[in-house]
C-alpha cells in the first residue's frame, strides 16, 4: 500500500511540475506577443509543455532512485521533475544560459543530468533503445538499478519502441517502458493512426508483461508502476505500462489546436489528476496546512530556480565550437569558426 | 499553421505575390487536380495543414483519401510511397523535419533511390519526399538541419532546394511529374508561416499558371563581376544581402542559387568562376565532406579550373551539431555578415 | 478445398524451384573450388539458396494472380517461380548478363519483374513497407488486387516489419505478411533472439489474425494462405501468416555452418514437402506417369532457363553509368567514367 | 567464417604477419582482457565469428555474456550500446554491412554522435560502432558501399578506415579507448578472410603488444616527389600498386593513407601537395559531395594552397549505385589502372 510519505512525495513532484511549467510559459510568450513569433523572447524554439500528465511522473518516478535511468521525450518536465533533476540547471538550460545543465547547447528537448541518471531527445521513441542499453548495463555490472523509458501514445509505432520490447524481453533486462497515452499526437487522435485502443497490447507479441492504468487516479499508476518497477529490481524482466493522462495544453506553444474540439480539451481540463490526489492526501489525514505548505514550497522553488535561470549568464559565441568531442583531436581542429569569422574583423 | 496568406482571385495575373509556402501548396493542388493518383502522406498533414504550411488548406479540397494523416512511422510510409509509386501512382511523402532521416533512411536510400538501379529501368518510382529544413529559431541539434550533403552524396535521388515562391512553384510541379524520386527540401525560414516570420526575399510574384523550372538549372540571383558566391536556400537571401552591401564597398558578387543539388548545374557555377576568378561558396549544412567542397572541386577540376581560380572560400555550419542557445546558433549559422567577410577575403581585401 | 489442379501446380513450383536451385549451386561453384573464392566464377556474389521453403511460395503464390504484388527477402528465389517471374530473364540476371530483368545490374538478391509485380531485396523486412504501398495503390485505385511481403523469421524483429503490420492495419490495406520460419537467421536460432515461438503472435497487437502453418504439409500452407488472401480480396483488412519451413543448406553458398548440429540439417532434410505433396497427388490420383512428367517438365524448364542465360552477353562496362534515374538530367551528367578513363587512353 | 591464420606463441616477436582481421581480434581480445566493460554485439558475431572474421574465436574466450549475438534489430542494440556506453560501459556495437546504416541511422546520428555536444560535455559516448565497408566480389547496390563520405561529413563520431593489419590493430586498440563514438570501417577485401582473398599488402607485420595510433594521422604510405595520392582503405593498396607501375616510368607518386576521416589530417595532405603541386584523391565512396570534393577544398583552400595546385584529379565511384555483373562493377570501382591514368593526366601525360 501507498504510505502517507509516498503521497506526499508525489505530490509535491506533481505541484512542482504544474507550477514549473505555468512559469515557463508566461517567460516564454514574453516577447512573442502579440503576433506569436517562436524565434523571440528569452525563451526560444519549441516548447512542449505536460500539464495533464503530472501523476505518470510522479507515480512512476516515485519508485526510482538516483542510479536509475529515465529516458523521455520532447516532452519531459513533469518526468525530469519527478526525477530529481537540479531544477535550477534545468531552467537555466530552458533559458539557454551558461551554467544549464548542457551549457546551453541542448534545450528543453535535450535535457541531460548524469547525476540522476536523466535525459531527454526530440525525436519520437529515440529513448526507448538507450534505456535498453542502461538495462543491460545494469546487468551486466549485477547492480540493481533499472531503466525506464517514457513515450507518447504516438510513438508506439516507430520501429525504435517496437524493437527495444523484443530486445529487451529477450535479454531479460530491467526495463520498463511506460506510455504516456494523452489521446493525440500533435493533431492526430489515436483512432487514426493505430486499431489497438490500449497499447499494453503490444507487449504479449514479445512475450512480455502490459497493464494499462488511468492517471487520473495517481495512485493506481503508483500501484502498477510499482509491479512493473519491482519486477525489474527482481531481474524478472521488462514490462510495459500505458498510462492515461490527459493534455491540457497545445501539442506545442503556439499550437491554435484547430484540429481539437472544445469539449475534448474541456474534458482533459476536468480530469485533473492533482485535484484527485489532493482529496486522496485529505482521506490519509493530511491537513489542510501541510498541504498549503506542500504547494507554497513548490511555488518557491519554481520561483527560485526562474530568478536564478535569469540571471545566469549567456554563453559565449565561441562557446559553440566546443563539446563535439569528450576526447578532442589533438592538433586537429575539425570545428573552427568560418574562415572569413576569424581571419577577418567585423567591418574590416 | 493558420496560413493569413490567401490566393488572389483574379486568374492569369503575375505580379500577384505569393508566401513560399502558398506556391508549393499551389503546385500540388494543380498537380492533385490533374492527376488522380497524386496523393499526399504525412504526419499531421490532414488537419493540421502541415506543422509548416505544406499542405495548408489540401484536406479541405482532397479530403483524407488524398491528404493521408499517418502514424509515426516514418520507415513504413515512406516505404509504402515507393511501393505505391512503383504500382503506378505518384506519391507525395513528407517527412516532418529532415533531421528525422534516420527513422527511414533504408527506405528512401536503400528502396526509393535504388530500385530504378537495381532494376536496369524496369522499374521507375515517380515520387516526391518533402522535408523541411533549416535553423535560425534555436530548435537545436535534432530539429535545425539542413543535411543537404547527406542526400545529394547518395546516388539515385533528385534534391531540390528552392529559394523563393516563383521556384518552389515551378520546382514542384517539376517534382510530381518527374519520373524519379526528388528529395524536395523547403527552408522552414523561407516558407512565410504566421509563427516564424520570412525575410522579404522568398515572397515573390508568382504566375496563377502552371509552370515547371527544369532541374539542374541554377539562377544568377545577382549578376556581378567580382566574386562569385554559390549558395541555396536561405543563403541565398543573405548572400543578396552581403552583396548589396558590398556593393557598396564597390565589390561586385555574382550570386548563383543552385536550386537543385542533383543534377547539379557545374557549368552555371564554372562560368562564373571563369568571369569572377574568386569563388565563395555558402551553405547552412555542416562544412566537411559536403555542399561546399563539392563545388570547390567541380571547379578546380574543370579545364583551366585551376588557372581560373584565384581565391576560394568556404562559408558553412563549421563541423558540430546545431547548438541551442541563440549566441552559439548565431555563431555556427553563416549571416550576411560572415559572407561579405569571405567574400572580402576571397577578394583580396584582409 | 484444394483441387487436383491445385495441387498439381503447387507441385510443379516446388519441384522448379528445387531442381532450379540445385543447378544454380553446380553453377555457382564452378571456378570457386577447391578453395571457395566468392568473387569468382560464372556467379558471383552472395547466393541465398531456398531448398526447404518451397512449400511457403507454392502455397501461397497459388492464390496470386499477375497484378498481384509480392515482395521478397534476400531468399527469393522460390517465391519468384511460384509468382511466375521470367526463369530465363531472372537466370540471365544471376549470372550478371545483359538481357536479365536488371540488365545485369541486380543480381539475385535484386530480381525485379514488373510483369508479375516481383521484386526481392537484401535487406531484412525492406519489402515490407513497399507491400503496403502496393496494398495502398490497389485500395486507392479500387483494383481487386493484394500485395504479399514475404520475411524470414530474423526479420520480425525488424522495424520495417512492425511499423507495416500497424500501417496496413489502421489503413485496412489487402496485404498479407508471411513470415518464413526456417529456425535460422544466418547462425542464430529463433529462441535467442526473441521470446515469442509464434511469430504469428505479434499480429494481435495490431489487431490483425495471425496464424502459423507448418510447411510440411503444402496443402496446409495453401489452406492458410486461401483465408489471409481471400480476407485481403474481399477488403476485410491485412493478415499475418508464419509458416514452419526448413532451411535444407547453409545461410548462404559456402556458409560452413559450424554452429548447426548434425542433427538440426538432418532434422530439415527429412522433412521434405515435396515428398509429402508427392503422395497427397497420388491419394488424388495422380498417377506416376503424370508426376514424372511434372518433374521432368520442370527439369526442361530449368535447363533451358540456364542454358539460355549462359549464351547471353554481358553487359559493357559502360552500362554501369545508364539507369540512375528513368528521367536522366539532360545536358547534365551526373554520372560520368572517371575523368581519366575517358580522357586518357589505357596505358597513354 | 572459420579463419586460417594462427597467432605464433612466442611473444614480442615484431615481425609475426598477421591478416588485418587478426590484427583487430588482437586488438579487441586484449582490451576485453584488461577491461570488464568492454563487451561486444551484433549479428552472427557469437559461433559464427562474424560474417567478415571480426569477432573469430572470441566467443572461445570471453562467452556469450560479452560477445553477444542480438535479433536484427540495428535500431534497438545499436541504439543500446549509446545507452550502455552513457552508463559507462565500453561496448562495441557491429553494422554487418555498412549499407545497413539506414535501419538505425537515427540511434547512429541523433544519439550516438550528438548526445556529447547536446549534453554540453556532461556525457560521454565511449563506444565503437564497427561495419564492414566495400565491393569487388559483385554483392550488388546493397551490400558493397563504404559511404565514407556519409559518416564523416555528420559531426560527432570519429571515422576510421585502416588499410593495412599494423594501422588496424592501433587504431582499434585506439577506438576502444578513446572517450567518443567511433565508427570503426573495415574493409571486407583487405580482412584476409579465407573465402575472400586479401591482395598482399594489408597482411604486415604486427606487433603482439598494444600499441595505438593517434586518429587524425595520415600515413605516408610511400614517399613521391612528383604527384599527391591521397587515399584510403582497399585504395590505398591499389594506389601503391600504380605507384610502382607509374615508377616504371619515371614519374614518382607519394601515396598518403588518411587512415582516419575525422579527424582529419589536413595537413600532411597539403604538405605533401605543397611539394608536389598535383593533388589526385581516390576513394572507393560516390564521388560527388564526400571524401574527394572535401579533400579538394581543404588543399584549394589553404594559405598558398591554390598557387601550391597545378593539378588535381578526382577517383570515384560515379554517381551510380554498385551494379551487379562483374563488368560493370570493375568499370565504376576504381583500380590501379584508373589511378595511373589520373596520375599521369595531373602530371600532365595526356
Ligand atoms: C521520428 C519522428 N517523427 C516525427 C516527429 C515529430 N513529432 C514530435 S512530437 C510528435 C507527436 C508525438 O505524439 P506522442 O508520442 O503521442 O507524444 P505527445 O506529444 O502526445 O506527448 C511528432 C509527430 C519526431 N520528433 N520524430
Ligand atoms: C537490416 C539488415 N541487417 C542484417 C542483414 C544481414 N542478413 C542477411 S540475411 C540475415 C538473416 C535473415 O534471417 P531470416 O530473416 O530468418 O531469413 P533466412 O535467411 O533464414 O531465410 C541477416 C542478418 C541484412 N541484410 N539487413
Ligand atoms: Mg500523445
Ligand atoms: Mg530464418
Amino acid at each position: 500500500m501507498v504510505s502517507v510519505t509516498d503521497l506526499q512525495e508525489m505530490y509535491e513532484a506533481m505541484v512542482t511540475a504544474r507550477q514549473y511549467e505555468e512559469r515557463l510559459q508566461e517567460e516564454y510568450l514574453e516577447g512573442k506577443q502579440p503576433a506569436f513569433d517562436i524565434s523571440a523572447g528569452p525563451i526560444p524554439g519549441e516548447l512542449h509543455l505536460a500539464a495533464g500528465h503530472e501523476a505518470s511522473g510522479a507515480g512512476v518516478c516515485q519508485h526510482l532512485r538516483d542510479d536509475d535511468t529515465v529516458t523521455a521525450p520532447h516532452r519531459p518536465h513533469h518526468i525530469a521533475v519527478a526525477k530529481g533533476v537540479d531544477l535550477k540547471r534545468m531552467t537555466a538550460e530552458i533559458f539557454g544560459r551558461e551554467t544549464g545543465l548542457s551549457k546551453g547547447k541542448g534545450g528543453h528537448m535535450h535535457l541531460f543530468d548524469p547525476d540522476v541518471n536523466f535525459a531527454c531527445s526530440g525525436i519520437i521513441a529515440e529513448g526507448c533503445p538507450p534505456a535498453v542499453g542502461a538495462g543491460l548495463a545494469a546487468k551486466k555490472r549485477n547492480t540493481d538499478s533499472v531503466a525506464v523509458a517514457f513515450l507518447g501514445e504516438g510513438a508506439i509505432d516507430q520501429g525504435a519502441f517496437l524493437e527495444s520490447l523484443n530486445l529487451a524481453a529477450v535479454q531479460d533486462l530491467p526495463v520498463v517502458f511506460v506510455v504516456e497515452d494523452n489521446d493525440w499526437a500533435i493533431s492526430m487522435p489515436k483512432d487514426r493512426v493505430t486499431d489497438v485502443e490500449n497499447g499494453a497490447r503490444r507487449a504479449d507479441g514479445f512475450d512480455m508483461p502490459g497493464t494499462r492504468v488511468d492517471a487520473d487516479d495517481a495512485v493506481a499508476v503508483y500501484e502498477a508502476a510499482r509491479e512493473a518497477i519491482g519486477r525489474a529490481q527482481d531481474r524478472n524482466g521488462p514490462s510495459l505500462l500505458e498510462v492515461q493522462v490527459h493534455r491540457r495544453m497545445g501539442h506545442f506553444m503556439g499550437d491554435p489546436e484547430a484540429y481539437r474540439s472544445d469539449e475534448d480539451k474541456a474534458a482533459a481540463e476536468r480530469r485533473d489528476s492533482i485535484d484527485r490526489l489532493e482529496a486522496d492526501l485529505r482521506a490519509h489525514g493530511v491537513d489542510d496546512e501541510t498541504i498549503d505548505e506542500l504547494r507554497s514550497s513548490a511555488r518557491e522553488r519554481v520561483e527560485e530556480a526562474i530568478e536564478w535561470a535569469k540571471e545566469q549568464p549567456e554563453p559565449e559565441p565561441a562557446d559553440a565550437h566546443e563539446d563535439v568531442f569528450t576526447n578532442p583531436p589533438s592538433g586537429v581542429t575539425d570545428s573552427e569558426p568560418n574562415v572569413a569569422k576569424t581571419e577577418t574583423g567585423g567591418d574590416d | 499553421m493558420a496560413q493569413q496568406e490567401k490566393d488572389p482571385a483574379e486568374g492569369g495575373q503575375t505580379d500577384r505575390s505569393l508566401t513560399m509556402s502558398r506556391a508549393m501548396v499551389e503546385a500540388i493542388a494543380h498537380e492533385m487536380r490533374e492527376d488522380d493518383d497524386v496523393f499526399y502522406m504525412g504526419e499531421d498533414v490532414a488537419d493540421y495543414g502541415g506543422i509548416f504550411d505544406s499542405t495548408e488548406g489540401l484536406l479541405e479540397e482532397f479530403g483524407r483519401d488524398r491528404i493521408m494523416d499517418v502514424p509515426i512511422s516514418e520507415t513504413a510510409y515512406i516505404g509504402a510511397a515507393v511501393g505505391a509509386a512503383q504500382a503506378g501512382m505518384r506519391p507525395i511523402a513528407e517527412l516532418m523535419f529532415v533531421d528525422f532521416f534516420g527513422v527511414g533512411m533504408d527506405q528512401i536510400y536503400n528502396q526509393m533511390a535504388k530500385n530504378t538501379y537495381m532494376s536496369g529501368g524496369a522499374v521507375s518510382v515517380p515520387m516526391v519526399l518533402t522535408a523541411a529544413v533549416g535553423g535560425t529559431y534555436n530548435d537545436a541539434a535534432q530539429h535545425s538541419q539542413t543535411l543537404y550533403g547527406t542526400f545529394a552524396h547518395l546516388p539515385g535521388m533528385k534534391v531540390v532546394v528552392p529559394s523563393t515562391a516563383y521556384d518552389a512553384k515551378g520546382l514542384m510541379h517539376n517534382a510530381i511529374r518527374d519520373d524519379d524520386p526528388v528529395v524536395y527540401l523547403f527552408h522552414k525560414r523561407l516558407m512565410g508561416i504566421g509563427w516564424l516570420p520570412a525575410p522579404d526575399g522568398p515572397k515573390t510574384p508568382v504566375p496563377e499558371d502552371e509552370y515547371t523550372i527544369p532541374f539542374g538549372s541554377a539562377d544568377v540571383k545577382r549578376e556581378g563581376s567580382d566574386v562569385t558566391v554559390v549558395t541555396l536556400g536561405l543563403h541565398v537571401h543573405r548572400a543578396l544581402e552581403a552583396a548589396d552591401e558590398l556593393a557598396d564597398d564597390g565589390i561586385d558578387a555574382e550570386v548563383v542559387d543552385l536550386r537543385t543539388l542533383v543534377p547539379l548545374d557545374t557549368e552555371t557555377v564554372r562560368d562564373s568562376v571563369a568571369k569572377t576568378g574568386r569563388l565563395v561558396v555558402v551553405d547552412e549544412d555542416y562544412r566537411s565532406f559536403g555542399v561546399t567542397g563539392e563545388i570547390v572541386a567541380r571547379v578546380a577540376e574543370a579545364e583551366d579550373g585551376l588557372a581560373a581560380l584565384e581565391a576560394v572560400e568556404r562559408v558553412a555550419v563549421p563541423d558540430v551539431p546545431l547548438p541551442y542557445a541563440r549566441p552559439m546558433e548565431n555563431e555556427v549559422i553563416p549571416d550576411a555578415e560572415d559572407i561579405t567577410d569571405a567574400v572580402r577575403a576571397a577578394h583580396g581585401d584582409e
